[in-house]
């Protein structure tokens, strides 16, 4: 196990040191001058020049790519081209904003998906089942965006009962915050919610045929204990890989609920450091989204083993 | 043999956008790239069955062109997918049959790295650096759509490698690559097919997405993504131009997945095995 | 009054009839065994009386099971009844126990059912005893190891183990050993036996081999669609078989090996020197599958290559059909050394063990068969390729209409008849045999291995006959090679082998293989209830 | 004991006087910083000036220049040099003094060649800078400047401190009624009052500027009444639900932006005037602020802003006419028009105004391909490579009729006449002149038909009832709130 891990931690390594050249690069490519941008209609050249020296945008590629680097390592994303603040700075300020969304999300979802999957797998064909697998169908239909607007419509004008959007902040009180995510939370959770519940209760059935399921029936435990005692450990397994790959896709894919929402999280910096050119910005970010990712689905790996023994000794299946 | 409930209705939904579409390469009710801002903000109505938007524009003919725009943007996009993604799925698997485990590492490495790039930022990325459009879009989603095929198929087709009549084909000293069309591809088309439909909704829904930020479709062509986008400001006095084309893309993704699961029942093998193995566990002994 | 009644049971599965008036009864301490080909209704049966049964079942008629009618009992008593007073041990042992628990947790849980309130400790004690009597010593096998890190044979002891350690009074055992090797069949037979007696259960023997469960059995029921057609035991029972059916399976399970003159002097098609082939495992480890194996077979000569699964057959099958590379020594075909040439493929030739795989289900048998043309240089022109197929067709034994036919439309006998008709279309020297009638019913595997002799007679081919089972390769086979751990350790005419197996392992296998001759034997002198190898832990 | 009283007492004052002394202000767009001394982000502006950073003189929501720093101030009668009497007893939010050499600094750092003062040129003519004392300094320029005086209340002219000018981007500090508290990025940007503001107290206790991007959830905010102001807000077509609620003011004032369709009139057929004078007719203004705008604009048939004393109304120049229009296209040698592309910047007046321009192009056959892009793309496109037909903008830097004299600016117009007028306004002193001189000039540009004139972008003010005090109109970007108050529940 403790190699393997340890080649797995090699290639994520190497994935990462390959994504940011990938980044850098597309970062490259983008056209658009940032310093231009923060001069607007009637700057002058020799202002631009200026601001450009400033921001240190006039170094050859290759330097710039190793210092992006090698200041990563060392913890120091450097400026902000617009903001003038040290990225790192503004990234954990979002990543406050983002990472708990992500979470708050993905426990809605879960407690949502893994009830509904289990019921409409045991009532299989039966009423609820195709009422709740009709309803899951339709989830994960509607675009987030869309349902997002509906529920501002619905819950801040109509009701009132959540402000429209922002963000307070941590300081104002945790469940302030909580309140003011609420609304983001549920428009992310729901098309996740009724992903996952379908994956739940496709893998329960799965489960429901194992002949370990027999045995455990012949010792004498009802269909329900069975699949409680011996089903669902087994049926999680597969649940756990369309979390690992929840997670980064909520994380990243928070964009428009953010600016719907007016959040201030990572999703909305990266959209409007692209707009404005701040890339530094942007490849700091996308860089840490691709970390997020590779790391993600190495614990999801490591859960797997933790979950079923079969892989302890590093199988791979 | 009697089709599923799901896939006769997700058929049914999914041919009436189709035809939409197509008919709207030849007549609309009315013309979308005529403003006529006399006429703005009509509710629904016999005239204009979804109303009219700001500029006076008959949203159904815009749900018209713009499911056009969509279906055409998701079936390119999952074909580029498709294209590259399903040899590549073969190659790989093929390769490690083969020996060349180090080649198929190479290969799924890569789809990693592409999976590991949060795919909508990317897809913003990639239409700011070649300028907002259909064309972009379709190359940004397409992207996103090769690694999801090439591992399907690697996964299928290497289940089949180890068939007795993969065997069989290789005794009689046919190379891989025939191998991969000859028995592999056909006897996996059920499950691209299924995906492909899958895709095909996650694509509108992308593409959708894209448009919302105003990095899809570009004026004066419709798209269903900008006009809810649009639309937003209006919902208090002019709600239908938020529904419409809302409740528009559920009913296209909707159409789409139920006839991938109908799909699914119908053709995947896994599920008939299965089938079949209760099937025996019934009536036979083993 | 009996432990077990069963009285006119019917059962029919969405609709389907699948029984049909099934009486039978289970005595304490008696060993009944239910015999018949797949869908003979057998599993069923035993289904039927725990109650475990697909979706849309419908079961009528009475089960009594100690003086209680346990057919009509709501689920939830069912489970007590399950709990307590029935045991069950499956065919698959692999996939029988659940792999992300430990076998004490599962053993110790069917005692928490049959007897709740018993302290942890207790149940961890009787936990222990059961597997220790199953042959899975504390010592060795703690409570905390999990399935896979067990041999199929043990983890069957564990599924008996979780049986045992609810003091069933019936036990109810379905296919328990076709799942496992020759060696290990015996040993869990006898086992099963042994806790029968001690415990003075009644066992419910599910089994598709008369030979396996003569020996065991003290009454026996041979079933056949559904219905029971003949049952009895005791002396004699075989000797006035009435059914025609069974009569057939007897003698299919008894027949003696019409002898087949063996050419001398024919040139060598096949020579294996001195091949050895290492499998990489882990980083450092290497596994040696096959180890300077070398044999040769001559024109016409049936060759067969027995072992136990792991012992590194297949992976020579695979070496000898260019499917693998390997490390050392040669294979020459027709004297041409061999490493894939397509040239010298088409002297040899392979039949599959399943029926099922072994056909790319998208094509037609015509296309199925006629894949090997690819071999030759030249290729026949459609019609002649056709022409060719449907005379093949015919000889093994199918008709010229099956042509356009696709594989689900065929049995699995008529299956391994189209396998055959492929491997001959190229018409080769050697037909590379891999467990190739392993998957069938008694009497279908009879019937291909006649069409196997026929062949080889008409013919004048080879076959190199790979199987685990040494009864079945003995009545097709002239020679026979004995591998074991990736060498072959003993190797001579069959007829020797047969009468005196010089090395202990074929000794081993030949006493493990079930013969129902030997139980005839036996029964002519007085039946002795002394099994030939007790210790079997 | 009594402290604690006193703070639980507080403690209970506390949210009343939010609500009392506070107020909420809704902005679209985010500050990219806070200097604006560097960068043109008008976002900037609007949080800072007159509320953190004050210049020498300010600029009233008129447009007036009004005292600021410098209390008054001589102009000798060449009009080349200023004497600017300062105010005395200023100190910045550091606690730092406000001396004459702090205008001297920030106007040396703006003219320095490292300078990244977006408006450079305004300091471009100063020749020496003399202080006679503390509170007295004169600023003499290479020649009379009339505009000189305007230029230098504007946010880039703003004073600065030597101590805190390289922080102000992150942690301004300036010398106004306000003073910055916190900034969370993204969300909101927090006032407090300066207690030791050198002249009249502001009457608020906070100010917060909430960044509402999204124009639902602007909407949907002052509905919820998360926001008590919005002095630009960004949604014209729904102003009429605010109309309609009591709850709620709507002001419409004009801001210096003038929206045209900038047309590059170095690139065929665009450098012909009779494809420019017939685009001029294509256009119909009134389709278009009713359209895009939703009536909530007032036409201009000329570069200057309407609510100017020296604005000609030139809108019938070129009435919308298609005849005329096809007729000045088949004398160009266009009778069946021509196909050019119309690059469009985010805004949204700017793409819905583009979307009907194109359609109303398209009447006389000419074909525009729209493509939308980002600032960024559009800067780098059409302002820098001037690479570009025809796209839709609003210029809105106060009089800024001048650019059209440079003969390098995206529009490509070069007419020597017209940089003739311009350096003659330029030099002249005389108020009537100048004001003659004006309106040829707008005259000019019009007649040259140089770019497609549309509307003046309102500024559309929507404020709770009470709320008082707010600018009505943007001559410049800023929501200078020292005068502003809520007027029940105070």
């Amino acid at each position: 196990m403790g190699h393997y891990i340890l080649k797995r931690l090699l290639s994520l390594v190497l994935t990462l040191l390959v994504a940011t050249v990938v980044i850098f690069v597309m970062i490259e490519v983008v056209p658009g001058d940032p310093a231009a941008y923060m001069m607007g209609l009637s700057g002058s050249t020799e202002a631009t020049e200026a601001l450009r020296s400033e921001l240190g945008l006039n170094m050859g590629a290759w330097d710039r790519y190793i210092s992006w680097i090698t200041g990563m390592i060392k913890g120091d994303f450097g400026t902000s081209y617009t903001y003038r603040v040290p990225v790192s700075d503004l990234i954990t300020d979002r990543t406050l904003v983002s990472v708990p969304l992500t979470i708050y999300a993905l426990i809605l979802s879960t407690i949502i998906a893994i009830p509904v999957g289990v019921i409409s797998a045991s009532r299989r064909g039966g009423f609820l089942d195709t009422l709740l697998m009709g309803a899951a169908q339709v989830g994960v239909a509607i675009p987030n965006f869309w349902f997002a607007i509906l529920m501002v419509l619905f819950f801040s004008t109509s009701l009132r009962w959540f402000s429209a959007g922002g963000f307070p902040g941590w300081d104002a009180g945790f469940l302030e915050c909580l309140k003011a995510l609420t609304l983001p939370a549920i428009s992310l959770a729901l098309p996740q919610a009724a992903i996952l519940a379908r994956v739940m209760r496709s893998s329960v059935l799965e489960v429901m045929n194992e002949d370990y399921i027999r045995t455990a029936r012949a010792k004498g435990l009802s269909k329900g204990q069975a699949l409680m005692r011996h089903g669902l450990r087994n049926a999680l397994i597969p649940v756990l890989t369309i979390l690992g790959l929840q997670f980064s896709f909520l994380l990243a894919g928070g964009i428009i609920i953010e600016s719907i929402f007016s959040l201030p999280g990572l999703g909305r910096l990266v959209f409007q450091s692209i707009a404005q050119r701040d890339l530094i910005v942007v490849k700091s970010i996308v860089t840490l989204l691709v970390l997020a990712v590779v790391v993600i689905t190495f614990v999801v790996d490591l859960l797997y083993a933790a979950v079923d023994p079969r892989l302890r000794e590093g199988k791979r299946m | 043999m009697k089709l599923p409930l799901n896939f006769i209705i997700g058929a049914i939904l999914t041919t009436i956008f189709l035809c939409m579409a197509l008919l709207s390469l030849v007549w609309t009710p009315y013309d979308v790239t005529a403003l006529e801002i006399a006429d703005k903000f009509q509710a629904p109505n016999i005239d204009h069955w979804f109303g009219t938007d700001h500029f006076g524009r008959d949203v159904f003919s815009m749900i018209m062109i713009g499911a056009r725009n969509a279906v055409m943007v998701s079936l390119v996009a999952v074909g580029i997918g498709m294209l590259f993604g399903v040899p590549l799925g073969l190659y790989a698997a093929a390769a490690r049959m083969n020996g060349g485990n180090l080649i198929d590492e190479i290969l799924m490495r890569g789809n990693d790295l592409i999976f590991a790039f949060p795919s909508l930022l990317m897809a913003i990325m990639i239409t700011a650096v070649f300028g907002p459009g259909a064309i972009n879009a379709i190359i940004a989603i397409g992207i996103f759509n090769i690694p999801v095929f090439a591992r399907m198929t690697r996964g299928g087709a290497l289940g089949l490698w180890s068939r007795e009549y993969i065997m069989a084909a290789r005794v009689c000293g046919k190379g891989s690559m025939r191998i991969s069309f000859e028995h592999i591809l056909p006897n996996i088309a059920n499950i691209l097919i299924v995906q492909a439909t899958i895709q095909f909704s996650i694509a509108i829904i992308a593409e959708a997405s894209l448009s919302y930020v105003g990095l899809g479709t570009q004026p004066p062509d419709p798209s269903l993504g900008r006009m809810l986008n649009e639309a937003q400001t209006m919902i208090f006095f002019a709600p239908w131009l938020a529904f419409v084309p809302g409740g528009a893309i559920v009913t296209m993704v909707l159409g789409l997945n139920l006839m991938g699961d109908g799909l699914r029942d119908i053709l995947d093998p896994k599920l008939r095995q299965r089938k079949a193995r209760e099937m025996e566990a019934s009536n036979a002994a083993s | 009054m009996p432990l077990l009644d069963v009285q006119n049971l019917n059962l029919s599965i969405h609709g389907v009839e699948i029984l049909r008036d099934v009486n039978l009864s289970v005595e304490r301490g008696q060993v009944v065994a239910i015999v018949g080909e797949s869908g003979s209704g057998k599993s069923m049966t035993s289904g039927a009386v725990i109650r475990l049964l697909p979706e849309g079942a419908d079961v009528t008629g009475s089960i009594w099971l100690n003086d209680q009618e346990i057919g009509s009992m709501s689920e939830k008593e069912m489970c007590t009844v399950r709990a307590s007073d029935i045991g069950m041990v499956f065919q698959e042992p692999m996939s029988a126990l659940n792999p992300v628990e430990t076998i004490g947790a599962q053993v110790m849980e069917a005692i928490n059912f049959s007897e709740p309130g018993l302290s942890r400790g207790e149940v961890r004690q009787r936990a222990e005893l059961a597997l220790t009597r199953v042959g899975l010593p504390v010592e060795r096998f703690p409570l905390t190891t999990y399935p896979h890190k067990l041999s199929g044979g043990q983890r069957q002891r564990v599924v008996i183990a979780i049986a045992i350690s609810q003091k069933p009074a019936l036990l109810i055992a379905d296919e328990p050993t076709t799942a496992l090797d020759v060696t290990t069949q015996a040993k869990i037979l006898n086992l099963l036996k042994k806790l029968v007696d001690q415990d003075n259960m009644g066992l419910l023997l599910i089994s598709h081999d008369l030979a396996v469960v003569a020996e065991v059995a003290d009454h026996i029921i041979i079933m056949k669609d559904g219905r029971i057609i003949e049952q009895g035991g005791g002396k004699g029972f075989f000797d006035n078989l009435q059914h025609e059916y069974s009569k057939a399976l007897f003698a299919a399970a008894r027949k003696q090996r019409e002898e087949k003159f063996i050419k001398d002097g024919e040139d060598t098609i096949l020579e294996v020197k001195k091949l050895r082939k290492d499998y990489q495992i882990g980083r450092k480890k290497m596994l040696r599958a096959v180890n300077d194996v070398s044999f040769s077979i001559r024109k016409g000569e049936n060759i067969g290559l027995v072992g136990e699964s792991g012992c590194g057959k297949s992976t020579l099958s695979r070496c000898i059909l260019g499917l693998e590379d390997f490390q050392g020594g040669e294979i020459y075909i027709a004297e041409k050394k061999f490493n894939g040439e397509k040239r010298l493929r088409r002297h040899i030739s392979v039949v599959f063990q399943d029926p099922y795989g072994s056909f790319n289900p998208r094509h037609t048998v015509g296309r199925l068969v006629s894949e090997p043309f690819y071999l030759l240089d030249d290729q026949p022109r459609p019609d002649q390729a056709r022409e060719q197929v449907c005379e093949m067709l015919v000889r093994v034994g199918l008709t010229e209409a099956d042509i356009d036919k696709y594989p689900h439309e065929f049995s699995g006998g008529q299956r391994q008849r189209i396998a055959i008709a492929r491997a001959l279309i190229t018409n080769p020297d050697v037909i590379l045999l891999d467990e190739a009638t392993s998957a069938l019913d008694v009497l279908i595997r009879d019937q291909i291995l006649k069409l196997l002799s026929r062949l080889s007679r008409e013919l004048d081919i080879s076959y190199l006959f790979i199987s685990h089972d040494l009864t079945t390769v003995k009545n097709i086979t002239d020679r026979i090679l004995v591998m074991k751990d990736g060498t072959i350790v003993e190797e001579g005419r069959t007829i020797d082998i047969f009468a005196r197996p010089t090395h202990p392992y074929t000794k081993s296998l030949l006493d493990a293989s079930p013969d129902i001759n030997k139980v005839i034997a036996a029964e002519t002198v007085d039946r002795t209830r002394e099994n030939p190898n007790e210790n079997i832990f | 004991m009594r402290i604690i009283l006193c703070s639980v007492f507080m403690f209970f004052l506390f949210p009343l006087n939010i609500w009392a002394d506070g107020i909420n202000v809704g902005l679209q767009l985010e500050p990219p910083n806070l200097d604006p001394t560097s960068g043109a982000a008008a976002a900037i502006d609007e949080v800072v000036y007159g509320n953190i950073f004050e210049g020498l003189v300010r600029i009233d929501q008129n447009g007036e220049v009004i005292p600021g720093l410098a209390l008054f101030w001589e102009l000798s009668s060449d009009g080349k040099s200023y004497i600017f009497h300062l105010a005395e007893g200023v100190r910045f939010h550091d606690g730092t003094d406000f001396t004459a050499d702090d205008v001297r600094f920030s106007f040396d750092r703006a003219r320095a060649a490292n300078s990244t003062n977006a408006k450079k040129y305004i300091f471009a003519p100063i020749a020496n800078i003399d202080i006679f004392d503390d509170y007295t300094i004169m600023i003499t320029l290479d020649r009379a400047h009339p505009d000189f005086l305007f230029n230098i209340g504007l946010g880039d002219a703003v004073i600065v401190a030597s101590e805190s000018a390289a922080t102000n981007a992150i942690n301004p500090i300036g010398t106004g009624p306000f003073r910055f508290k916190r900034w969370v990025r993204g969300d909101r940007i927090e006032l407090i009052k300066n207690n030791t503001y050198w002249g009249a107290q502001a009457r608020l206790d906070w100010a917060t500027f909430k960044i509402i991007t999204d124009p639902l959830s602007a909407y949907t905010a002052m509905m919820a009444g998360d926001i008590d102001t919005f002095p630009n807000y960004p949604a014209p077509e729904n102003l009429f639900l605010f109309d309609r609620d009591p709850a709620f003011e709507v002001v419409v004032g004009l801001t210096a932006g003038e929206t045209i369709l900038a047309t590059n009139n170095k690139k065929t057929p665009f450098d012909n005037i009779l494809v420019r004078k017939a685009i001029a007719h294509a256009i119909n203004r009134k389709e278009l602020i009713d359209g895009a705008m939703f009536g909530n604009a007032q036409a201009i048939g000329t570069h200057f802003a309407p609510n100017h004393p020296d604005y000609v109304d030139l809108t019938a120049l070129y009435p919308y006419d298609l005849n005329k229009a096809r007729g000045y296209l088949r004398e160009a040698g266009f009778p069946n028009g021509f196909k050019a592309s119309l690059k469009l910047p985010p805004p949204i007046y700017a793409r819905r105004t583009g979307e009907l321009v194109a359609n109303q192009l398209s009447r006389v056959g000419i074909h525009l391909e729209i493509e939308n892009m980002e600032w960024a793309q559009w800067i780098d496109q059409v302002l820098r490579n001037r690479n570009y037909d025809l796209t839709v903008v609003s210029h809105v830097e106060p009089m800024d009729i001048n650019i059209y004299a440079n003969p390098n600016y995206y529009f490509g117009y070069d007419n020597a006449d017209f940089q003739k007028i311009i350096s003659d306004i330029d030099k002249n002193g005389n108020a009537a002149g100048r004001a003659a001189l004006y309106k040829e000039a707008q005259r000019k540009i019009a007649e040259d038909a140089v770019n497609g004139f549309l509307f003046q972008l309102g500024k559309y003010g929507v404020w709770k009832r009470g709320v008082k005090g707010m600018w009505r109109n943007y001559p410049i970007r800023s929501n200078d709130l020292r005068d502003v108050y809520i007027e029940d529940n105070g």
